[in-house]
């Protein structure tokens, strides 16, 4: 597993200069230090996706071979390409608004539509321009995380 | 102990690490406590603290933690002669704290008659403008659902606010007319799911300002105590993040004018038990009443820590008719407090809450340092509740010094299977405004925006140990918990920002 | 905060709780943090908590922590300019101290002719006697092997101390004249492993006695304060188990007298840095001098709770030369702070020091709780040292208060693997001389002997959950703990009380 | 497995009226109620020996059902019977003094050596009457935990 790199938003990351020593290996309690100073991070995940909480923020790391690489891109390249864009629920909560309709045009952020969860209004927003296709839920369902919500063309 | 408990048998109509802090009272005063809980939090760290616990109802707030009936009917089957209802949920009801006395049990909290006179914030406001304290600038009545009454009025920006508000829930800030229909549907709709009650008014609009609020507590028999103040300017969703004691824009002379207006006000109801009068400060240094919240509020440990006394046993023994002692005085703080709320939100994603487990949970001790946690390694947040996990509290001498513990005790706080605020909150301790004191609720919107992108060596840290994790991975990995639902990927503002910065 | 850090870099000459402490206080003063550790230490929590850890030899402290050799090295290759010794070990070793200090490095803690002259507590006796200090009577010259100065003049009981003493090593009760040679063959033993020093003297034992100290924290500048007393009366092998303060004991006028007392103890020498000047009170209520140790004590943070002010920070600014503020006076205690340790011993069995693996430690947290802890859960205790795990500390309005703070805190506590002092500390708790505050050095001896037996419920308790333990038995037993070494049965004592009253 | 019995220092006892639920069964922490009050406790161990901490005190419980026991109660039987002691030494350490030596006479109770331990001097003592057969250690010998120090005869 010589080969293995690690790539943080798509871009290599040089772990050069730190230090890992496992504190509790199953925890995932690392601790990593470089000449001066050390600190106590957590790691959590399994295979190639690893989620790092470093001074209190999430970085997730896809951590793959050469090989790895080369068959993920593939599958990216078939499904994505410009094509339609599935928006999903981040959280599980209520669908309370909708703000577009099939048809919209939408710019990136615009809201698409709220969905109340901890007791708050979330904004769903537009993660890039489009026209919005089918619309998949209604005001009123309940929605689960990862769950469709609609398409954008 | 026993002989002088206040009590026989306390029930906490709360859930979350303000149950935990009340059942703790209740053991230290020798009273049993007895827990409530939704079928969602069977495992919760407040039913396993307790002596015992009721289930009372699904997950949904209305059918359980806000259901008047269910509280008080467990309240009545497990023979309890006190509830104490934490904050939130039925803390400000007066109706529950009616139906409580009205089954033969003592109501933990102010009269039920004070709470209704300064729960509702509209009447609050025509009750002490009467009392000569200085108002926010703004209407009286509340807003019709056609805007009948034009807040335009009061020049925008204004500030709409649910009249049985508190929490920041049914706050919307309003900029200019165009946007009041839309801003005040939003406002409805929270201040019905938050309190049932969609009433909504609006106030002028005050920026800068800092928030600062007065700790009263009282007991039955006329003696009343000032307990300083906190300042909670530190906000993002008109909720408070981070409060501290005492306020860095608070000199002797405004602190006294404070407690005088908090007394007024106290003094417009018959009042006992613990609350707090809410003030804006602006920039000329002069304060508005904003609302009195007649309950204990989620920084009340910051008054305790600089006061040395405990506010919610005092809240216990003052429901059973104990006397505060004659020689406690209003108080000025001593030496420096300051609590960080600890949620399950993203703060580079607009402070979102983030469901999921919190697979692990370690937080800091030593010197100084007091933590008040709802959540233990292993809990699953339920998506029905505030996704507040723990409070952080500091003391130390002064405030450089609870600034530079804060920023220790952070570093030693690992959270793992959800996003946390602890990042922004490591930011913070570090932020020139905050280290100056010279900050205003703009702070976050102003300096943090959406965040500043991951540094290069934190970037390294997390590639580091991603590849040792790999390498080093144990042959099961059923420990290793999966990336938890929910995270939302940072790397979009990582992208933007640019990794080679 | 680095612009007014003391030291740039400071090394940690110990282990444990107090390096950890002193780790922290590094953090919070923006100093970088360097740790040592023993072969027995690699995976110890100071060694994870600090900048970075240099492993200076084998386990024996010989070797490691009690090498000045090795640690000098350490600390002028680690670039320290700065060294804190902690309590123990080398804290009270002027040879030390010099050697830091001529290797270019600042001693943290008093000059070492102060160390020198009250380390060695026959040469103390002889200074303050001259200084109008009461003295317990006793000798002033050490005790011969032959026994040629006959310690019985003084009148049995007496007790036989290290002149290099400190923490219990080395002190000896004899009853009579035939037990003196047995009693001084051990007392020199334990002298020379603790402190390489076999120098032994006797002084009257004064029974019942209190235990009270008064700390002492004086700048480079000639500003010394006394903050406040702390009563240190619950002992066994006398080794402090629990400190409070105030003292229960002491009055206004009496710690007035202490700390004119403590004074002229420090005025025998050239003195700064924190101390503390430790007392006997006797039924009548008259104090008498035992020695002053010039280090920071175990204890300490009992007085940071009832002050406010951060002992450790202090001595590290100190000894960079920073004066203490002009306002900083004596000190009457504020509230009530209490004590406990939790070492790794049976108090069934003697309070027998046991050995293993710590394979749970759940601490207690919320309002008015602080730990101090040297081990987490799955450290390993290496048998060479010192078997203190944590100090659990508790701060509240007053003592009753502080005591139920203290019942609820040790009911939160949960240690696995090895036995510890836990279930005797929360029996105290509820003990009716410690709770009436009017208790002595005896309590332990008279009071709890070899512990009461099991009660019935602990007993049905312990089977239901060993039977539920068995029947839900994972399918793999990888995860349950074996059994730790050095278990002892305390079902011996069981069978003595008998099973069915 | 319903008829396991738990007993404590050879003692039958009922876990009449408390019930047991696990908080994490794999770190021994159970949450144990009656209808006034709960408390949480550990428990460590594996087949039929079990320690449960209660209140601070490591209580030992064996498990075993009626076979298990009569099969340990033969085994018992066959070693022990009035027989030879063997005094182990509890905790590793030093052996700094030997106050006995082959043929002595020792009451239950009576310091036999004294082993240096956690900076400490423990004194090991006869756990019953008897007289002191071979010594298998000698002063200055390091020792580990159940180690032969000494027979009792």
């Amino acid at each position: 597993m010589s080969d293995l790199e690690a790539r943080i938003g798509g871009e290599l990351v040089a772990p050069d200069g730190w230090r890992v020593d496992w504190v509790d290996r199953t925890a995932g309690l690392a601790r990593v230090s470089d000449v001066t100073t050390s600190r106590l991070v957590l790691v959590e995940g399994s295979g190639t996706s690893w989620v790092v909480t470093v001074a209190g923020r999430r970085i997730a790391v896809i951590v793959e071979s050469w090989r790895e690489r080369t068959l993920a891109a593939a599958d990216v390249t078939a499904s994505a390409g410009g094509g339609p864009l599935d928006v999903k629920a981040s959280l599980p909560g209520l669908v309370v608004s909708i703000a577009v309709a099939t048809g919209s045009t939408v710019t990136a952020g615009e809201a698409l539509l709220t969905i109340e969860a901890m007791k708050m209004q979330n904004e769903v927003r537009a993660p890039r321009d489009g026209i919005v296709g089918e619309v998949v839920v209604a005001a009123g369902s309940a929605v689960a995380t990862g769950q469709l919500l609609l398409r954008l063309d | 102990m026993t002989a002088g408990r206040p009590f026989r048998r306390l029930l906490v109509a709360n859930r979350g690490e303000i149950a935990v802090r009340i059942i703790r009272a209740c053991r230290e005063l020798g009273i049993e406590s007895i827990a409530v809980h939704s079928e969602a939090d069977v495992d919760a760290l407040h039913v396993r603290l307790a002596d015992r616990s009721v289930l009372i109802g699904a997950a949904s707030p209305a059918a359980s933690y806000l259901s008047i009936d269910r509280i008080v009917a467990a309240a009545r089957e497990a023979g309890a002669d006190a509830v104490h209802p934490g904050y939130g949920f039925l803390s400000e009801n007066a109706a529950f704290a009616r139906a409580v006395e009205a089954a033969g049990i003592v109501f933990v909290g102010p009269p039920p008659a004070a709470i209704e006179a300064l729960g509702d914030k509209l009447a609050a406001r025509r009750a002490v403008a009467g009392a000569g304290v200085p108002l926010v600038p703004g209407l009286t009545v509340p807003l019709d659902d056609d805007v009948a009454i034009d807040p335009a009025q009061l020049g925008f920006p204004i500030m709409l606010k649910a009249a049985a508000g508190g929490g920041g829930r049914g706050m919307r800030r309003v900029n200019e007319a165009g946007e009041l229909a839309a801003a005040l549907a939003v406002a409805r709709r929270e201040a019905q799911t938050a309190f049932g009650d969609a009433t909504v008014y609006a106030e002028r609009l005050i920026s800068p300002a800092r928030h600062v609020e007065i700790q009263l507590l009282g007991d039955q028999h006329g003696h009343l105590v000032c307990l300083g103040e906190r300042d909670c300017s530190v906000q993002r969703r008109n909720q408070k993040l981070v409060e501290e004691s005492p306020s860095p824009a608070v000199t002797p002379q405004l602190r006294a004018a404070m407690f005088d207006c908090a007394r007024r006000v106290a003094g417009t109801v018959a009042f006992h038990s613990a609350a707090t009068v809410e003030f804006l400060l602006d920039v000329a240094g002069d304060h508005y009443f904003l609302e009195m919240n007649t309950r204990l509020q989620v920084e009340h440990g910051v008054t305790e820590l600089v006061t040395g006394l405990d506010l919610v046993a005092w809240q216990i023994r003052i429901a059973a008719g104990e006397p505060l002692p004659d020689d406690l005085t209003d108080r000025t703080p001593s030496g420096h407090a300051i609590e960080v709320r600890l949620y399950a939100e993203d703060p580079w994603d607009g402070f979102r809450p983030v469901a999921g487990n919190v697979s692990a949970f370690r937080m800091p001790d030593g010197p100084g340092v007091r933590v008040d946690a709802g959540v233990e390694a292993g809990t699953r947040l339920p998506v029905d509740y505030d996704p507040l996990l723990a409070k952080l509290l500091v003391h130390a001498a002064d405030r450089p010094a609870a600034i530079a513990r804060l920023r220790r005790a952070l570093d030693e706080t690992l959270i793992g299977g959800v996003q946390t605020d602890a990042g922004f909150l490591r930011w913070l301790v570090d932020d020139d405004a905050f280290a100056s004191g010279d900050y205003d609720t703009g702070l976050i919107a102003e300096r943090w925006r959406d965040g500043p992108a991951a540094d290069p060596a934190q970037l390294a840290i997390a590639g580091a140990v991603a590849l040792a994790a790999r390498i080093d991975a144990p042959a099961s990995v059923a420990g290793a918990a999966p990336i938890a639902a929910g995270v939302r990927p940072w790397t979009d503002a990582a992208r933007r920002e640019g990794l080679s910065r």
